[in-house]
């Protein structure tokens, strides 16, 4: 069954981003949200993490919390997208359940 | 039963240095009353939950560890444990509180709640499920 | 579709609290619907009344009430929770003998199980916290 | 030795004030001096009087009140933290419009300032919070 | 000047995900009214609260970066970045805010407020403080 | 200067205690207090870093977390010292500075 995780921790200082990946199935959907944008950049210590997690899950990130963060869309790993609160909502919509990864 | 859900409470937080374990075990209790399909997983520091032995006389906190021992009593008998948090943490199954139920369909035979599953085991575990509480 | 929402920090400390806002507007424009809105852990403090936060920056509290206002939105500040932080309403107030109350308009206090019937009764139950 | 105190989370939601208290009690024990506790960030919940903790748990807020009063210790909430968090005095319940109050006795309101003057007052500043 | 300590303001944590970035610098701009020495680091997510560009806009949070650029009028020009955690985050310093000071001993010459410096001297650098507060 | 360093974060999910021990000073002392008491214990995939920053620093834990968790002290590594809080007060007035990491 299709599956949204949604991470708000910085993948650098907290745990959550490596354990959804390690726990999430096979074509599931992982929301960056909140402090958890940062694991959507690329040349950082947690780039490989999701470049590998991405053969197995679709990544989005939130676009307001990454302009909120003066994170630039031209720093983001190739194949993440962006996606605004009404993209959100259809995530959880197209999706049959929601796990927050806190 | 077509208002059955399987409900599953994710707990990935170490106890007392934060009241989510506590306030989730609350919440676990509470969905006893109300005929779900309740199952629970500890990952990551959520393991230090049902560690035994926990003694807060000390801080003042209340010990709530005692209170995972009703959970049989209340049909949540779906205990699941990531085997490599455990690992990680170098704790086996014996450093945890042994939580049993009695079951009913096998003439109330004392069997153990808690399953000890790889990640893989987990991943299945938790596709599983209709409805996720984290805490 | 009819989307339960559970909230578990405060308003300010933790962007918790604003995504979710964020999120529940976004989804009644879509044309959804929302069954609660669940205020646990320190999310009750979304629901005091007493907050003056500074002039140049959102009023979270507010905002939630005028939501909840103008779609009918429930708000639901639980009451073990709220009782730990000191979130009090006029019940809560008589059977506690405080001398006062600081509910915010369009939350009420109730208990855990309001949060369990959100997750029976609605399609998705989507969390915010920490 | 003269100790100042920063705590940075609410009661019972972390266990940073407790670790506090028990710190706070050893160091008088000791013979020492608290010059201050300063509470900031979600630290001014620890100065509300609204709080009924369950009946087999620690009632946090009393504690600090019952040492404040035994031993002199100035408890000071920040004013900016409290506005943002919904804990008032009677000169912030005036200030802000508020129609009452929360603050716990033995806790006053006030600046920022106080927590600078205890980091040069004190000879040691020991901070406690997430 | 019996009364000036040396002050240190340790930030590690990431903006507007939590709101200790914002209530520290808070701290950080009242300290400089008790005309004390005044330093800053930013070490791990804490180097995040820099970074330039930051637009608050579509989430109503208050964009509290533009108010960095104020430290300098403070006599608050001694801010430290820990080059590792820059590295680890996939940054520069071409990524963050240009602070500056008007340095009085040089005719009001502007000089920057930044150093990029090595953990082995960040160590040196916090080892030389008196009183240290954490955010 | 001596200093005293407080730790309370678990190790296994928080960096804190990565940091502390990156940029604590040779001759520091490290205490664990809380959910960072965690990091006393032998056997974990966090021993081999407090393992070797005892080179150079002083390790405590403060006993009643330990109890409260359930560790028994025989679980620490060695070379870790227990204090109650009378002896966190202590450290705090031996050493010259007190820096929590939070």
């Amino acid at each position: 069954m299709p599956m949204l995780h949604t991470v708000n921790k910085s993948p650098f200082e907290r745990g959550a981003l490596e354990s959804c990946v390690r726990l999430a199935i096979k074509g599931s959907s992982v929301l960056l949200i909140e402090d958890g944008i940062y694991g959507a950049t690329k040349g950082t210590t947690a780039s490989d993490m999701v470049e590998n997690a991405m053969k197995d899950l679709d990544f989005y990130v939130l676009g307001s919390d990454l302009k909120a963060r003066g994170v630039d869309e031209g720093r983001l790993i190739d194949g993440i997208t962006v996606v605004d609160y009404s993209g959100f909502v259809k995530l959880a919509v197209d999706n049959d359940k929601v796990q927050a990864w806190l | 039963m077509s208002d059955t859900k399987k409900f599953l409470f994710v707990n990935r937080k170490a106890p007392y240095g934060t009241i989510y374990a506590w306030e989730s075990l609350e919440v676990i209790l509470i969905s006893a009353a109300f005929e779900q399909d309740v199952s629970l997983v500890f990952v990551d520091d959520g393991v230090f939950q049902i560690a035994k032995g926990q003694d807060t006389s000390d801080l003042g906190i209340k010990n709530f560890s005692p209170t995972y021992n009703a959970l049989g009593d209340y049909d949540i008998n779906k205990i699941y444990i990531e085997k490599e948090s455990l690992e990680a943490r170098g704790l086996t199954v014996d450093d945890l509180l042994k939580l049993t139920y009695e079951d009913e369909d096998d003439d109330w035979a004392e069997k153990d709640s808690i399953h000890v599953v790889s990640s893989a085991e987990l991943v299945e575990i938790m596709d599983q499920q209709d409805v996720v509480l984290s805490f | 579709m009819k989307f339960g929402i559970q909230i578990n920090e405060g308003p300010y400390t933790h962007e918790a609290s604003t995504t979710a806002l964020n999120f529940v507007s976004a989804a009644i424009e879509a044309g959804h619907e929302i069954f609660r809105v669940f205020f646990y852990h320190d999310g009750v403090n979304n629901g005091t009344r007493y907050t003056t936060p500074p002039q140049d920056d959102r009023n979270i509290v507010n905002a939630w009430s005028e939501l909840a206002e103008k779609h009918d939105i429930d708000l639901v500040v639980c009451v073990a929770a709220a009782q730990r932080r000191g979130i009090v309403d006029e019940g809560e107030q008589e059977r506690n003998g405080k001398d006062g109350n600081n509910i915010a308009p369009g939350f009420r206090i109730s208990g855990l199980g309001q949060l369990i019937e959100a997750g029976i009764q609605s399609d998705r139950l989507v969390v915010f916290g920490d």
